[in-house]
């Protein structure tokens, strides 16, 4: 799929955690906190909707 | 439109006041600032937050010479020499005020000293000594602030019974001190006089000191003062006042009777009114809240469309950085800008020693509001960097969403709480989630690792703390 | 797999060891710590931040009360009791060890006081006072640490040359001290002896102190320092220490030529090195980085994979919360999380008198890489709380993404640096933009308005500051 956010690395270390755990691609992940930040919630809701298919290659 | 002499009039230079002034200047709007007052800065540089927190330093160094004894550093007891102090904080006042001054100066803000009212929607009459004028704005933000409160029943005529103006001029330090009121003005300069030395007495009319700060976070402070001042009364009312040569005799009313005590100087700190009279509001639209207060929306903006309040006169909480916030919106708003008060997290703070402070929701509010949440708390006992301080009297708790683990509140209470909670409002706004904080790394040995370890609390045990669930 | 006799080994029970073991407890997993000292808590607790912190403590005190007389508060010089200084500094130690043994028992965590050695990648032989066994484990953590260097050259066989752990046990209090390095710890400790009444000369090779930092929040400590200090040489080398009955000779070189001065102690602080020898580390596949220290990555696994490394011995920065939080990660990897190292700020603290405190880019840094940053500055000479404690002498910066106003780098100079640093760390990680920075409402007074001034510079002009553009 195609990246829906710019990608700045404006992620938060939970969040960050979260897709390390999950081995995502932030890129896939629709921001809904302030000024299009992602949130921890946007990435649980992510992977529950996806089942985590967004995986980025290792 | 008729051609008016200023974009901008701010009537009161205290840090709402002149703080929006300067962001209306600074965005291009010609800007005057309005003041009864000989020096800008407002209750808070004359005779509020400035001089207080200058004389509370005085009092921590006081305070730590003598906890150092157990340290192996012992002083004799300072000479106090109450003519130096005094002077030393009308210097910093003065710096402070002629800052205020030359940054109006830089910005091209006009500062007239008047008494401002209004004569109509649009135009302003100024009582200086040099006689009145007229000014007529296009706008106009009111920034009057608010004056101490003194009650019918203790409002006798005699100098020895002061308000928080009157209290901080430091007229002598009497041996007796009795402070009524156990709000943050009340401690704070009960703390400053037991430093200098009086044996202080708190009442409170309430069944708790700081209404307001959650009680958990009130303790560590209260156990302080109440091992250092005489005593501290809940649910006491002082009934009456009496001048007399010996002092001031106050009828103390409490669960347990009536008694009478005498004190050298009596402190009263009750309350705070906001400044709304005689300033011909009845000329405009501007309307009131039932609390007295000038009622204005989330732009700052009055009933009557061209009139804008901020700060004390604006409503709760009556705070400088409340007032300054508003402020920069106001002029922003008035500079056509589309923003609002949206802050979630106003900061309080209360400099005793130890000091407290909170912001957001407090674990007292979200119970009374039914909200599901998780609190977390790290107590100082398990702090390397306050063991180091002596001072493992504190506490840090965060309130957090049950489900998300959102930080809604932060409360400290321990040295330094006032700095320590800056983090604590950026968590709050940024929307940080407790593992936001947990993970991110502070720096060791400090006070601010309680707030992590706090954090840490939510999913797992903090390094330095375990208890069974 | 064989069974093993734990499913984690961690040895060093530092502030990353013992972190490491407890949340590796808490994830359920067998665990041991080996260390062969006596009391838990590595060098930071027996010989590091802890005492230090608290000598650091004293001299605060000492030196407040003595500036204290500006204020009309005099205080005669304190008589110093080392012995009750000394025993203090133990008091808090023996406290804090305490609370981590006592952490360690709630949680199960078995603290082994034995050296440990590998004898293979699955074995550790253990000596201690009862004798030696064999302890074998799934995964093992790395933990030992650091210790002083001392130079050939400066290494005499005199006790009045000392390193870090010499000075901290304050033998007596040197008339002249010598530092060598003016590192944070050679700083730091100058800064205890100073306020105990030692003539102070720091002499630091390179053309600067505190090399990471940037320059202009060293010129504030700087200054202080020059005034207080007998001398700072920099560019300057010792060449040569000699044994005189008088004192130790200390031949320093600098650009002037080469001189000879008489101390009565030297202090030698000029780096640390990880603990990496005598391990038996070759009996496993455990390599090296060019600097020495045990190569790791981002899951802190060494190249032999049942075995990770944390804390100084697994590089720079050589700090305690680093440490800290690889060691919780260390844990979390082997218990089967998928998690790494990914914090981008770890702050650093100098607890000198001011304190400076920076985390993620510094200006510096950011020039060196070419990096377009906006670099806002507040000068404390403009921040009212500053001004009511008589420390003006402070900078607050920010190092922003010149496009997007992120954070990227705070830098503080200032009393307090050490714990307003944690709202930097947060802004960091949280990857704010200076506009949350500025929006977010500090309390005033505080210090921490400077971090929000510093941002609002980003946009337009902090309240407090206005200088032509
Ligand atoms: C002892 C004490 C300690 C405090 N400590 C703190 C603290 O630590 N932190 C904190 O956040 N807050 C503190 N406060 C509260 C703080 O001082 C106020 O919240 C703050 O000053 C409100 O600012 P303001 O701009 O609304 O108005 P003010 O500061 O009240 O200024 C109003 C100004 O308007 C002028 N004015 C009023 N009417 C007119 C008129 N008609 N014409 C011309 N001029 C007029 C007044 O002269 C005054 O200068 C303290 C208050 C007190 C009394
Ligand atoms: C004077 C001074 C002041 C400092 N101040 C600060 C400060 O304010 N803030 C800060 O962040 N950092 C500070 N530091 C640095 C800090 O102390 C270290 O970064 C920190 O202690 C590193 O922790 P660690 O867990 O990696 O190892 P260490 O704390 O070094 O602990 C290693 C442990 O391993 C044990 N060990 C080593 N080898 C073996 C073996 N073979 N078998 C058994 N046990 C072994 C040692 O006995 C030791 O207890 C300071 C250091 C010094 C010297």
């Amino acid at each position: 799929s195609q990246p829906v956010s710019d990608g700045d690395g404006r992620y938060s270390p939970a969040v960050r955690q979260l897709a390390t755990a999950h081995g995502l691609d932030l890129s896939h992940v629709k921001g809904t906190g302030t000024g299009g930040r992602v949130t921890k919630k946007d990435v649980q809701e992510f992977i529950a909707e996806t089942g985590g298919l967004a995986a980025s290659p290792p | 439109m008729a051609e008016t002499e200023c974009d901008v009039v701010v009537i009161g230079a205290g840090p709402g006041g002149y703080a929006a002034a300067f962001q209306a200047a600074d965005l291009g709007l010609r800007t005057v600032v309005v003041d009864q007052e000989a020096q800008p800065g407002g209750v808070c540089l004359l005779r509020g937050c400035i001089p207080s927190k200058a004389l509370l330093h005085a009092a921590r160094v006081i305070s730590e010479a003598e906890d150092a004894r157990a340290w192996g550093i012992e002083f004799d007891k300072p000479r106090v020499d109450l003519e130096t102090l005094r002077r030393r904080v009308k210097t910093i006042i003065a710096k402070l005020t002629k800052g205020v001054q030359a940054l109006a100066g830089s910005r091209k803000v006009e500062l007239i000293q008047a008494r401002a009212t209004f004569k109509d929607k649009t135009t302003l009459s100024l009582n200086g000594s040099g006689g009145s004028r007229e000014l007529t704005f296009a706008h106009a933000i009111l920034a009057t602030g608010s004056r101490p409160v003194v009650p019918g029943s203790l409002a006798i005529d005699d100098p020895r019974v002061m308000d928080s103006t009157g209290a901080l001029d430091l007229p002598d330090v009497p041996a007796r001190l009795l402070v009524v009121g156990g709000g943050y003005i009340g401690l704070e300069l009960g703390t400053v006089y037991h430093a200098l030395r009086s044996e202080v007495t708190v009442v409170e009319a309430l069944p708790r000191l700081l209404n307001g700060a959650d009680l958990d976070l009130i303790r560590p402070l209260q156990q302080r003062m109440e091992r250092r001042f005489k005593a501290i009364k809940l649910e006491t009312k002082v009934d009456k006042l009496e001048s007399r040569k010996d002092g001031i005799a106050a009828t103390l009313a409490g669960s347990g009777g009536s008694t009478t005590e005498v004190f050298d100087r009596v402190l009263v700190a009750v309350g705070r009114r906001p400044n709304t009279e005689q300033l011909g509001l009845e000329t405009t639209k501007v309307a009131l809240t039932a609390k007295g207060f000038v009622q204005v929306d989330r732009q700052l903006r009055t009933a009557e469309p061209a009139i804008f309040a901020i700060g004390d006169v604006a409503g709760e909480p009556m705070l400088a950085h409340k007032a300054t916030h508003e402020g920069l919106i106001a002029a922003r708003v008035i500079a056509g800008q589309q923003t609002a008060f949206d802050a979630t997290a106003v900061p309080a703070v209360v400099f005793t020693d130890p000091e407290i402070a909170w912001c957001g929701l407090t674990e007292e509010a979200a119970k009374a509001a039914g909200q599901a949440v998780t609190v977390t708390k790290f107590p100082w006992l398990a702090s390397g960097r306050a063991t180091t301080l002596g001072r493992n009297d504190g506490l840090t708790k965060l309130i957090l969403d049950k489900e998300s683990g959102r930080v809604l509140g932060v409360g400290i209470c321990g040295v330094g709480a006032g700095e320590l909670i800056a983090e604590g409002v950026l968590a709050v706004e940024m929307g940080a989630v407790a593992e936001d904080v947990a993970a991110s790394i502070h720096p060791h040995p400090t006070l601010s690792e309680t707030v992590m370890e706090a954090a840490e609390a939510f999913h797992g045990y903090p390094t330095h703390l375990y208890s069974k669930r």
